[in-house]
């Protein structure tokens, strides 16, 4: 609830989730970057699911917007509701994540999240100690479309490396099997997402780290490599790793930039963390649809294939936050107050 | 009220206590429809008359469709003291081999749909050989079915991910409405022409019932009452469908909706096999007594659950043109809710099926006033939870009163 | 040649472990009442839901002959179709159903495929109008005392075009004038060509109605007497039901005169906020130690609601009035406080709420004291099995052991637990609701011998009953009751049946 | 079992034939033993003996620990015909609390433990009052609990997310291990010390209820398959024992988890209460009449239950080290099904907490033997959906057998 109830809203955003943090963030730079426009906006959740979505978007139309600024927990399952919004002339802009196999979308921000997963294996390719490193991968959901196109673009890095013996696979079958295939399908990587899935859930990923590592030989401990797939589960499968004596040490990657994973950078526990920062592409999403209102045509950048049409983009880097430059990216942008955190 | 008495002659005087009576015998069950009305006519007030837009209201029963029926099915579930907790992602289920049959095998949709249906029937009745037959506790069955429908949910969309259906026919089902004719003044012809024949029978069917009570001798009520009854439920009628045809008319949910309801209102009520499956849910050991087939109700109750599960996974899965790898997440839990609002019992053999439906109305109302007004998810959850509290809490209550 | 509707030939019916029928034959001629009488766990029941299908054909072995053919019932629906309608010992009644519901329910008035619920009604009606059962249709069954939801089985077994009729214990929850009733009915239906076979434990009646009469004993069938020639007499049935002679019934007593007051009621009331009304009204009652006080009346008389109210009021009723427990006054706000005040409550329906019927003898006994099987809060096990072993062995409750499953025990048996529960807490008033109601002629001769066994220990009873033979035989003072007021009070030697149906039909 | 009778002397011939009628008198209480045994070796084989590492089991019962207590407290709210779908968020919501209390509030762990388990008292016993005083069905009370708890999770986290902990004393309980005195060849010397304090008392116990028994003169187990016992039962401990002080020794959660086990099976069997809380169970008018004070056992039930999920909430809270906003989510049927799957009977009066918690062992012995084995996410689900529908009905089974 961002808006006095009555007046008409102009901007209607639709974020995938409360009970991520990530999310959290969005809402609030939201708020933020709105405050000075003439424009009214309200700000909606799906709760993971593609059904409330579309109620969520049947209702911001219902107020009356121009303009929808949509971020799906499905990309694939938000065409019904984007065709919906498309019907009424309302403009779309996907965030952040792509709408796919529609029509329906004009404009997209983003991330790019097959980036993120490029940029989380670059840092552990980067960071390597020699070779025939223990590598261990984890996913998020198998039930998380995202999840796959983060894994796509970890595997699209890692895969060579793997190939050329830097990395050896020490936690997933069924990723031996197919390590020497450059790009896998679907298929392929529902088989390894299937056996190193987190389900996002901190907890499932502890339980499925001391498994990982109570089956691991010798020869898969000392120097490691984690893929972890967000800041949430990095958390927690580096304390499992931080608590076996045979890891001499990690390098465990993530995403997000949660307060909490910061605090681990800066205490050494996580290496790294992929930082999207979410005023810049708020304010790309806010500036696209200010145009919009305004009668003028958004800049972009570049285009996305759908799989239907190809859409015109907008992409933001992404930032590879370590020790290192953690209090430049993080602090020193007023991203977060330095008193949020100890031993900065 | 059927007392076996003289057709009362029309006594002005005695309407204001007639209708002070009728109102006391049946505040449990127009409960419902006064707690609908009241949450309607807030959120229009504080909407400005939004929530009550044509369109709003036409997307908020399409978005009530999917657990509408679920909520039909769980009635006749709680009835006879049981319970299904696999409805939800056995609907997700059956919508993603829909999807994978249309899409992948590349059936005809109105080959897939009777397909489906009957799968839907089948995993019900599984349902029901596990709970009568071996004898496991509902709960524990359905949690059980859960558990390995969200296993195979997974494991058939895993090749794909979630899968996209660009089908028009399939599609409609879920956002299309019925075909216009024409339009009149804005509004669309045939939906108005639905909207009066519904209302005609209703005038036909109130009226031939009177007629019979009175052939028979029965207790009718008074002419001005009965006349007051039947203007207001018509009045009702053609408001709603004055509001839908005032969109895009009647959408094929709504329809799809409607049907299942008059549908099973009729079995529950006028045959057979209805009443025994209420005698079942209130008296097991008697109904078996009575030379009824407890273990038959019981397959037949989870094989319409299963076949209305498979329907409402075709709902949503044309809902949202693609079916999703969480999808039915939940929505057990939903059209539980929604039943238990709509006044069913769990100690069995009380409930109606028009009473879910409402319920699952109420609900979805909830949601999407919120929405509206912009209430923050945490609110909402607390608060469509107080408001179940507060539902069955209200019915606990009344029927205390009547003992 | 005679003509018997049925006939059973040598049936056997086994349960794990159980044999309920050995051998037994059973034949019954058309147009008779038949009564069929035997100690609890005889296989009464037994026999006749093997009859009606309940127990279908090719679990149990031996023929069923019925009008002339070899029967297989499968299934209930099977025997209903072939005239035969049955009323279970436990109501087989849909409490959330109206009456006129219930009544058809199984057999359905249709038209055109459908329920035609007009007529239904007025069908009902009819069949309310033959068992004179005056209700309105609508009412739901569970707003019906246990005697009209009685004539309401009746009504749904007459809609059925019934050739062969059976009761199983159809006035054990009636009172005399009911039951009188009842065996009119039966008279009347015996008029028209309907055949009946009847359970009961209630001899009198028996004797009353009976054409024939067949005893079970264990499971097989010991003999069939002729009232025709004279054999229908109480002696002939208790020697063939027991196997041996029993001479007086009613126990004799130790005669003393009572002592102080234990418990007095003045101007008590208790109105029942969920049905809406008083179901106890001014009552003044009193009871001196040693003496066991008789409190008769016909069905909803409210003799079970003034117990209730006066122990702990379970079911929350408005109460009104004074009680005073050994000269001082007390209430009761809990169960607990007035078993804490030495007053026990054996129920009329045992397995409804007197027993826990999963659990075993010896947790059944010390249910309602836990305390003395325990201190500070912790259990002692061992005194627990000995504390039931006590009261198994002095109440000669037949169980092979104190961890039996109560649920398994024959009635007798199982109403002999339930008095060693209230036994156990040593009361000094002990409230018995029906004390015998569904228990064989033995098992009732123990009982009233326990019961005088406790008066002898200084004990007083509270013995509310509807059979008035056990009032007259076992009570030293008798109330009458009815419409929830004391109509009368009557000292035991000038107490007779008309008097107590005098005034408790004033 | 206990007949009055003499202690049988010793007869060799006998022996075969009384472990034979005691293992037919009690396999549905050893079932689920057997099962996890079988379950447990099935893995062992199956990974290569590294399964029953010490690593291995000292993690499977920590992630047992959150689950299990939720489970005994749910034993008792089923004994007693009831059921708690709000537990889970229940947990996470108190967790939250316990999270925030910590790092916002600043309050020192000694006084948060005691407050949030109250807390967690009141919340309960207000669930308590809903079903008992109000009369609302369980299932619907808990699960307008469940809704609200969720928003009121969601509603605390809203400005933090995810509150990080990094207090030592509080990640213990979920992460830390009791101190070690020290190594003896490799094993942990306290851990030791302890499980062979438990089977000093173990042993204790048995003989002095055998004494007692004597005394009494009830019959009891011939000597040699007592003494058979007591080896049998000591050589598991024992084993465990070795197990866990070969990793780390005794993990605190697993001390909790056995305190509350030990405390809660001591509750149930052997005091006042407990057996009230059974006679409710089984028949709760006969509870009322014999002088049980129904409402007040639902409202400790309940209560306790409330306990449980404050305390699970702590245990999950303090093993991820930090609150998150989806805390809870789905404990509520990992709890129930654990009941299940350890005997416990939808009927009422009927379950063990010691079943549970085996039962909530076999279910993540499940999940951690299946991670092991790299099995995919999709068949884990539908493997657990069969494991319990499988238990169920055995149990069904031998009950039925038993009659
Ligand atoms: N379902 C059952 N399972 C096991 N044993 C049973 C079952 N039903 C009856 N029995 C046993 O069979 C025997 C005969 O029971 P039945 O009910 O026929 O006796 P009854 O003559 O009707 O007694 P009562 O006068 O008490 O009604 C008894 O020993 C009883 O315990
Ligand atoms: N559960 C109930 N629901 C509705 N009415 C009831 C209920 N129990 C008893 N009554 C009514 O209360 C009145 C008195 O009850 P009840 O029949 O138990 O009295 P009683 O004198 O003990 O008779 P009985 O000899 O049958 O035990 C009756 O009118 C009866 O119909
Ligand atoms: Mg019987
Ligand atoms: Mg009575």
């Amino acid at each position: 609830a961002c808006n006095q109830n009555n007046d008409k809203v102009s901007v209607g955003i639709v974020l995938p989730t409360k009970d991520e943090e990530r999310w959290l963030q969005d809402e609030q730079r939201f708020k933020d970057a709105l405050k000075d426009t003439k424009y009214t906006t309200e700000i909606l959740f799906s709760q993971g699911s593609s059904a409330k979505e579309k109620e969520n978007v049947e209702t911001l139309i219902n107020k009356g917007i121009k303009v929808l600024i949509i971020c799906p927990p499905d990309g694939d399952a938000a065409a019904a509701a984007v065709e919906a919004a498309k019907k009424e002339g309302i403009k779309v802009i996907s965030y952040d994540r792509l709408i796919t196999k529609t029509d329906a979308v004009d404009y997209y921000v983003t991330f790019d999240s097959i980036e993120v997963g490029k940029a989380q294996a670059q840092y552990l390719v980067d960071h390597a100690k020699g070779n025939g490193q223990p590598l261990y991968l984890y996913a998020g959901a198998a039930t998380d479309n995202n999840a796959f196109l983060f894994f796509e673009g970890a595997w699209s890095v890692l895969q060579p490396k793997i190939k050329d013996g830097t990395f050896k696979i020490a936690n997933s079958a069924e990723a031996v099997a197919l390590q020497d295939k450059e790009t896998l399908s679907r298929d392929e990587m529902s088989k390894i997402v299937g056996q190193v899935t987190t389900s996002w859930d901190p907890n499932e990923a502890k339980n499925k780290a001391q498994t990982h590592l109570t089956a691991a030989g010798a020869d898969m401990k000392g120097d490691v490599a984690i893929l972890g797939p967000n800041d949430g589960t990095a958390r927690a499968i580096a304390d499992v790793f931080a608590t076996d004596k045979a890891v001499t040490s990690y390098v465990i990657s993530g995403q997000d930039a949660d307060k909490a994973s910061i605090q681990y950078i800066i205490e050494g526990k996580q290496s790294m963390t992929v930082f999207k920062d979410v005023r810049t592409l708020v304010k790309d999403a806010i500036g696209m649809a200010v145009d919009l209102l305004d009668g003028k045509t958004p800049s972009t950048t570049g285009e996305y294939d759908n799989k239907k049409i190809k859409v015109k983009a907008k992409q933001t880097k992404v930032i590879v936050v370590d020790k290192d430059n953690v209090k430049k990216e993080l602090i020193d942008s007023g991203y977060y107050k330095a008193d949020d955190f100890t031993g900065l | 009220m059927n007392v076996i008495k003289e057709a009362k002659p029309l006594k002005p005087a005695n309407l204001g206590k007639e209708a002070k009576s009728l109102a006391h015998f049946n505040i449990r069950e127009y409960g419902m429809y006064i707690a609908l009305i009241v949450i309607m006519l807030t959120f229009s007030i504080m909407t400005d008359g939004l929530f009550m837009s044509s369109r709003n209201i036409s997307n908020l029963l399409d978005a009530t469709g999917y657990i509408g029926v679920l909520a039909v099915g769980m009635t006749l579930v709680i009835v006879i003291r049981h319970i299904d907790l696999s409805v939800g992602f056995a609907a997700g289920f059956m919508g993603a081999i829909a999807a994978l049959l249309l899409t992948q095998a590349g059936w005809p949709v109105y080959v897939i749909f009777p397909v489906i249906l009957v799968l839907g029937i089948v995993v019900g009745m599984f349902n029901g050989v596990l709970v009568a037959s071996i004898g496991i506790p509902s709960f524990v069955a359905s949690l059980a079915g859960m558990l390995i429908f969200r296993g195979a949910l997974l494991q058939v969309t895993e090749k794909t991910g979630t899968i996209r259906i660009d089908n028009a026919q399939f599609n409609a089902i879920g956002n299309g409405f019925i075909p216009e004719l024409a339009e009149v003044g804005g509004l669309k012809l045939l939906s108005l022409i639905l909207g009066l024949a519904v209302i005609l029978f209703y005038l036909y069917s109130e009226f031939s019932k009177r007629r019979n009570k009175i052939k028979y001798q029965f207790e009718v009520l008074s002419r001005p009452i009965f006349l007051l009854k039947l203007i207001f439920v018509s009045v009702v009628i053609s408001y709603l469908t004055w509001i839908l045809a005032g969109y895009h008319g009647f959408s094929w949910t709504v329809v799809i909706m409607l049907l299942v309801v008059v549908v099973y209102h009729f079995l529950t009520t006028k045959t057979v096999l209805g009443r025994q499956v209420y005698a079942v849910g209130s008296n097991p050991e008697a109904a078996h007594l009575s030379g009824i087939n407890v273990k038959k109700i019981t397959y037949i109750v989870f094989g319409s659950m299963g076949l209305l599960s498979a329907l409402s996974g075709i709902l949503f899965t044309s809902r949202l043109q693609s079916a999703t790898t969480t999808a039915g997440t939940l929505f057990e839990l939903d059209a539980i809710a929604a039943a238990y609002v709509g006044g069913v019992s769990s100690a069995g053999g009380v409930g109606k099926v028009t009473g879910s439906i409402i319920g699952a109305i109420v609900m979805a109302s909830l949601s999407n006033g919120m929405n509206l007004l912009g209430v923050g998810i945490s609110y909402q959850y607390m608060i469509r939870g107080a408001i179940l509290a507060a539902a069955v809490i209200f019915d606990v209550m009344t029927r205390r009163k009547r003992g | 040649m005679k003509d018997y509707i049925l006939e059973m030939d040598r049936i056997s019916k086994e349960f794990t472990g159980v044999k309920a029928l050995t051998d037994v034959n059973f034949k019954v001629e058309r147009g008779e009442i038949h009564c069929l009488i035997g100690e609890n766990g005889a296989g009464k029941s037994t026999l006749m839901k093997v009859l009606s299908g309940v127990y279908p054909y090719g679990s149990y072995r031996g023929d069923i002959v019925y009008d002339g053919e070899v029967q297989q019932f499968h299934k209930i629906s099977d025997s209903v179709k072939a005239g035969i309608a049955i009323i279970y010992q436990e109501l087989a009644l849909f409490p959330d159903l109206p009456v006129y519901e219930n009544i058809f329910a199984g057999n359905e008035v249709m038209r055109g495929g459908v329920i035609d619920w007009n007529r239904t009604i007025v069908e009902a009606t009819k069949m309310l109008n033959k068992v004179k059962l005056n209700v309105n249709p609508e009412t739901l069954i569970s707003d019906l005392g246990v005697g009209k939801q009685q004539l309401v089985e009746i009504a749904k077994a007459l809609s059925k075009n019934v050739k062969l009729l059976i009761l199983d214990e159809p006035t054990a929850a009636l009172n005399e004038n009911d039951s009188e009733n009842l065996l009119n009915l039966l008279r009347e239906l015996k008029q028209q060509g309907i055949t009946c076979i009847m359970i009961s434990h209630k001899l009198k009646e028996v004797i009353a109605i009976a054409d024939k009469a067949t005893v079970l004993r264990d499971g097989r069938t010991i003999c069939t007497l002729d009232a025709s020639k004279g054999e229908v007499i109480e002696s002939v049935i208790i020697k063939n039901m027991v196997g041996r002679e029993i001479e007086d019934i009613y126990p004799k007593r130790n005669n003393k005169a009572p002592g102080e007051t234990v418990l007095e009621v003045r101007n008590w009331s208790a109105y029942d906020a969920q049905l809406g009304r008083q179901v106890v009204k001014g009552v003044n009652l009193h009871i001196k130690k040693g003496e066991i006080v008789g409190i008769a009346g016909l069905m909803g008389s409210g003799r079970t609601e003034l117990a209730l109210s006066l122990f702990g009021n379970p079911r929350s009723y408005k109460l009104n009035g004074q009680l005073e427990l050994n000269g001082q006054p007390r209430s009761f706000p809990h169960s607990r406080d007035a078993i804490r005040a030495g007053i026990a409550y054996v129920t009329e329906d045992r397995k409804g709420d007197g027993l826990f019927l999963i659990q075993d003898i010896k947790n059944n006994v010390t249910a309602a004291n836990l305390k003395g099987i325990s201190s500070n809060g912790i259990l002692n096990d061992n005194e627990e099995i000995r504390v039931a072993e006590r009261y198994k062995t002095s109440l000669n409750v037949k169980a092979p052991s104190v961890e039996q499953i109560v649920g398994n025990l024959s009635g007798g048996n199982q109403q002999k637990v339930s008095l060693g529960k209230w036994l156990f807490v040593g009361p000094k008033l002990l409230i018995l609701d029906e004390p015998t109601r569904g228990i064989d002629v033995g098992a009732k001769f123990e009982i009233y011998t326990i019961m005088n066994e406790l008066i002898d220990q200084g004990m007083c009873i509270i013995m509310i009953s509807s059979e008035l033979g056990e009032v007259l035989g076992m009570s030293d003072r008798v109330y009458v009751m009815a419409e929830g007021r004391i109509k009368g009070e009557l000292p035991i030697e000038e107490a007779d049946q008309e008097k107590i149906m005098q005034l408790a039909t004033q």
